[in-house]
């Protein structure tokens, strides 16, 4: 099962993998963005780390919706409210819970995924986080590791898309070719995600 | 690349002291990241808000001031502000009247404005918004996100300050920002590609003899590349993409906007050419500002925007304005 | 380099040909290359004449204007006008009440404005001078051409421009110009060199990481070049230099002017650096200038100039001004 | 002798050699200048020959008159009004006379020459146009060919001096090592009197 500390543990290690990746992320941004994509999740999860060692929430609900609203008051541009929005969602999803299954996890993500949808108004293959988050969601009713794998492909398959939605949609034609930075950065928090569980022998904790 | 600053994290914070020791008449408060007009919250007047990422100086805070914006959010470099510095700034420009909340159409910015709507609503602040979007760079708009907002923030930001300033109710503000929107235009080319603080090395390669048009405010590249034109001829093509977009009846106020990197002899030379193209079209010109207002730090290049006037826009152009960027009549 | 110009030859006519159409409230001769206020000659008010090569925009036909100056002659790039244009442009303002010609302290500058003020006496103008040399950076006067005339420039043609709008008569408002550059003293450095159109590619190399101390705004190197310093370091340095020549007992003027290349974010940044400095020093700040006022084309990097004022010139500064650089108070 | 042919077509000469040479001078700008001095001599030069093809002026001292008055009028910077100061000068010392010798000019020259150091306040040594136009007058008693070689020595020798007037003052010690664009110039003006006199068979028309 997974506890607060649990989901403490994933966002510290997403932090620190934002924070090794944060120039590939930038350096993403920039032939089809605005070069930002990697300061702003560092400062966001800078931020949230602050903010989770000083609250303690207690419940995964909790830690999410603290770390989702903490995102949106820190990172800005496209993404802050998107990811922020992504967490509150799936935080909210989890309700009062205590301790949550890989199951419910997956069920909340989705509600998470789908407000990111409504909000940014993308579809998959519009090239976002959305074709790394969508099948993520999906491949965690099966096993945190199909979910990281989903997404790392989601992320791959970004590459040849033209870009409908966000900045990169500005450049037109121009956009294929390179890989999102949302969707990128989907996948690492993702892929921190099942690293988390795997170091917690969690790839079990399945209600089924 | 040589930047003069302390580092990267600090370039909002550092600027934001600056502007306050230079502008007494603002009140900046560097921690939150809001700067608001001395006199704000001023009775009976709607409270105009803007912002956006940093980087395009003296967009937005620049423009805070008597007869222009009450308050401004400037986000981090090229990033949109985060809602808590707008519902800061609405409530401190809030008199009752309530508070127009001017967007340029980017995802990011649309995404935070809104939220920070909606929190603003439920502190009882009634918001108005108006989207900016100009640049006719950005075409299919049903397979992106819309045009972009660019030069026509400018003037947006003047012409509903005007007549925030004469006292209009929100709907009649509101009213205004949208009919100069609508009536606005602009179009970009970039010289040179932007460095940012934080990348430190230019966002694309852009190799000598070539030039990109179609270009954004945030160093974005271009929807094209081509050899590098003439003054005359990028005058052409840029009036020419605009005039596509917006068929002036009404006379038009010109703005030749430099992107910062661009020498202000090289954008009056430009603006020479842009006349020219104009007159050839038979557009008239009611009034011309030449300069660096809406900007993309270094970046070597220029942006022609259009506003169509009708004599009603024309008198709060010329109204008073007083702000560290844009000031006459007072 | 890439330029938004059409060639070489003739930027300087086409930029006068941009300002004439941006500003109607100017004359301007492009041919004879002299820019005039409209309402000029006025009736017992002194002339103020300024000059020097094109390429400090909007320094110094961007001064021209109520309450700064009479008129401006525009040279080639870097290069001092030719005297014809200054007598010209003594004869367009000149009212009986005489001229003040502002000459900034450069061999090509004095030569020809020396060669103009015979001539314009020949004609019947009575004719002053004031010379502009302010910059710190120039040491051992007797072995050298003397201090530049840089960032002051700006000081004395708007205290002396406040002065003759007065009516104040030729030999007192020479005297507040000569009061004005006595007064003041200026430091720059460059991040980059500069490309003038005429060459094509920046005057001198500059290799990543490091940056030039005391250059003039001509594109010359500066006496020092040392490994990249951080804004605060720069700060510190540059106040120090001007400190060392001026020790001010009286409040200041500071202008942060950047050198063209330079964003306004990393200027107002600079501004807060220079501001901890002068506190530091205890020099008692009393009014605070920030942009791109006396620059040098594209090049990067920025200067800082104190001007120690008593009451009498801080009034002056405070009153209204109306040029397409520098406006306020109408 | 020399009449006022002559020195059109010295001067016709001097601005085919700017116009081939300007680049060069003012590369020689740069490093100790402003950059502007071959566009600078380049512009006055042309205007130069353009006023002479209109008021084709009778006399030699006419000639230099109104070449002199010419480049003051178009030049501006240091150069304009010291180059136009010398040929005026020089012009006004020869009179009305329709033909003069080289001794004649060589005297002429050296009024010059003094009118320039009065009016910029240079010496020989502070690396200068005086640096080549003090030798040249000087050796121009002797014949046009040492006062061509004279120039051209005293060009080179401004490499290793220090600077202390004009705008290479200002870079105080990095002055060193570098050639002064005036002296260069200079150097070539007299190097085209000389090739003027060489193919008008002028070598021996002094009057000694
Ligand atoms: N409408 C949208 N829906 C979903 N994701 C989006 C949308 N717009 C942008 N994104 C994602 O946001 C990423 C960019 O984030 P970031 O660079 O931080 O913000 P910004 O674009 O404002 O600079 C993109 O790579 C993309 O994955
Ligand atoms: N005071 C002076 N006396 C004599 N020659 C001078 C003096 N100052 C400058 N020069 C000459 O002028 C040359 C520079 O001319 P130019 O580049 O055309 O003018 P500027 O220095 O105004 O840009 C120098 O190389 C030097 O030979
Ligand atoms: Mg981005
Ligand atoms: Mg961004
Ligand atoms: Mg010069
Ligand atoms: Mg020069």
């Amino acid at each position: 099962m997974l506890d607060a500390e649990f989901f403490c543990r994933w966002l510290t290690l997403a932090a620190s993998w934002v924070e090794r990746d944060a120039d590939r992320l930038t350096a993403l941004d920039s032939p089809i963005g605005d070069a930002d994509h990697g300061s702003n999740l560092l400062r966001g999860f800078r931020a949230v780390i602050a903010t989770l060692d000083e609250q303690h929430p207690d419940t995964p609900g909790a830690v999410l919706a603290v770390a989702g609203r903490r995102l949106v008051s820190t990172v800005g541009g496209a993404s802050g409210p998107l990811y922020g929005t992504l967490l509150r969602r799936t935080g909210k999803a989890l309700g009062d819970a205590v301790e949550v299954d890989r199951d419910e996890l997956a069920e909340a993500l989705r509600t998470g995924v789908d407000a990111v949808a409504g909000l940014g108004g993308a579809t998959p293959g519009d090239k976002t986080m959305l074709d790394a988050l969508v099948p993520a969601a999906t491949a965690l009713r099966t096993s945190f590791a199909a979910a990281r794998e989903a997404a790392e492909q989601g992320a791959l398959a970004t590459t040849p898309m033209l870009a409908r939605k966000g900045r990169a949609s500005y450049v037109g034609e121009r956009s294929i070719g390179h890989q999102d930075p949302g969707a990128t950065s989907s996948a690492l928090l993702v892929a921190a995600l099942a690293e988390t569980a795997g170091a917690s022998g969690e790839e079990d904790t399945s209600g089924e | 690349m040589k930047m003069l600053i302390n580092v990267a994290e600090t370039v909002v914070a550092d600027g934001l002291r600056g502007l306050a020791a230079a502008h007494p008449e603002l009140t900046v408060d560097v921690e939150s990241r809001v700067v608001v007009r001395r006199d704000a919250p001023l009775e009976g007047r709607v409270g105009l808000v803007s912002g956006g990422g940093s980087g395009h100086e003296p967009l937005h805070a620049g423009f805070v001031g008597p007869g222009m914006l009450s308050a401004a959010c400037p986000g981090e470099v090229f990033t949109s502000p985060v809602p808590d510095q707008m519902v800061r700034a609405a409530a401190a420009v809030d008199s009752g009247a309530g508070v127009l909340f001017i967007v340029k159409n980017y995802t990011g910015d649309v995404l935070n404005f809104d939220m920070a709507a909606e929190l603003a609503e439920d502190e009882g602040i009634q918001v108005a918004k108006v989207l900016v979007n100009d640049d006719v760079a950005v075409t299919d708009s049903l397979y992106t996100a819309g045009r972009r907002g660019t030069g026509a923030t400018l003037f947006v930001e003047k012409l509903a300050g005007a007549a925030a300033e004469e006292g209009r109710p929100l709907e009649q503000v509101q009213a205004i920002a949208r009919q100069v929107n609508e009536n606005t235009r602009s179009f970009g080319v970039a010289l040179s590609a932007v460095t940012t603080p934080a990348k430190g090395s230019p966002t694309f390669d852009l190799p000598a003899g070539e030039l990109e048009l179609g270009i954004g405010i945030h160093g974005e590249p271009g929807r094209e590349r081509r050899a590098m034109m003439t003054s005359g001829e990028i005058a052409d093509f840029a009036v020419d993409a605009v005039l596509e977009d917006l068929q002036p009846s009404n006379p038009v106020l010109v703005l030749v906007n430099g992107m910062g990197g661009t020498p202000l002899l090289e954008l009056y030379g430009f603006n020479a050419e842009v006349q020219r193209v104009l007159s050839q079209r038979r557009v008239a010109v009611a009034r011309t500002l030449v300069g660096n207002y809406v900007t993309s730090l270094d970046m070597a290049g220029a942006s022609v925007t259009l506003c169509q006037v009708d004599e009603e826009l024309l008198r709060l152009w010329d109204a008073p304005v007083s702000t560290p960027g844009l000031r006459w009549g007072m």
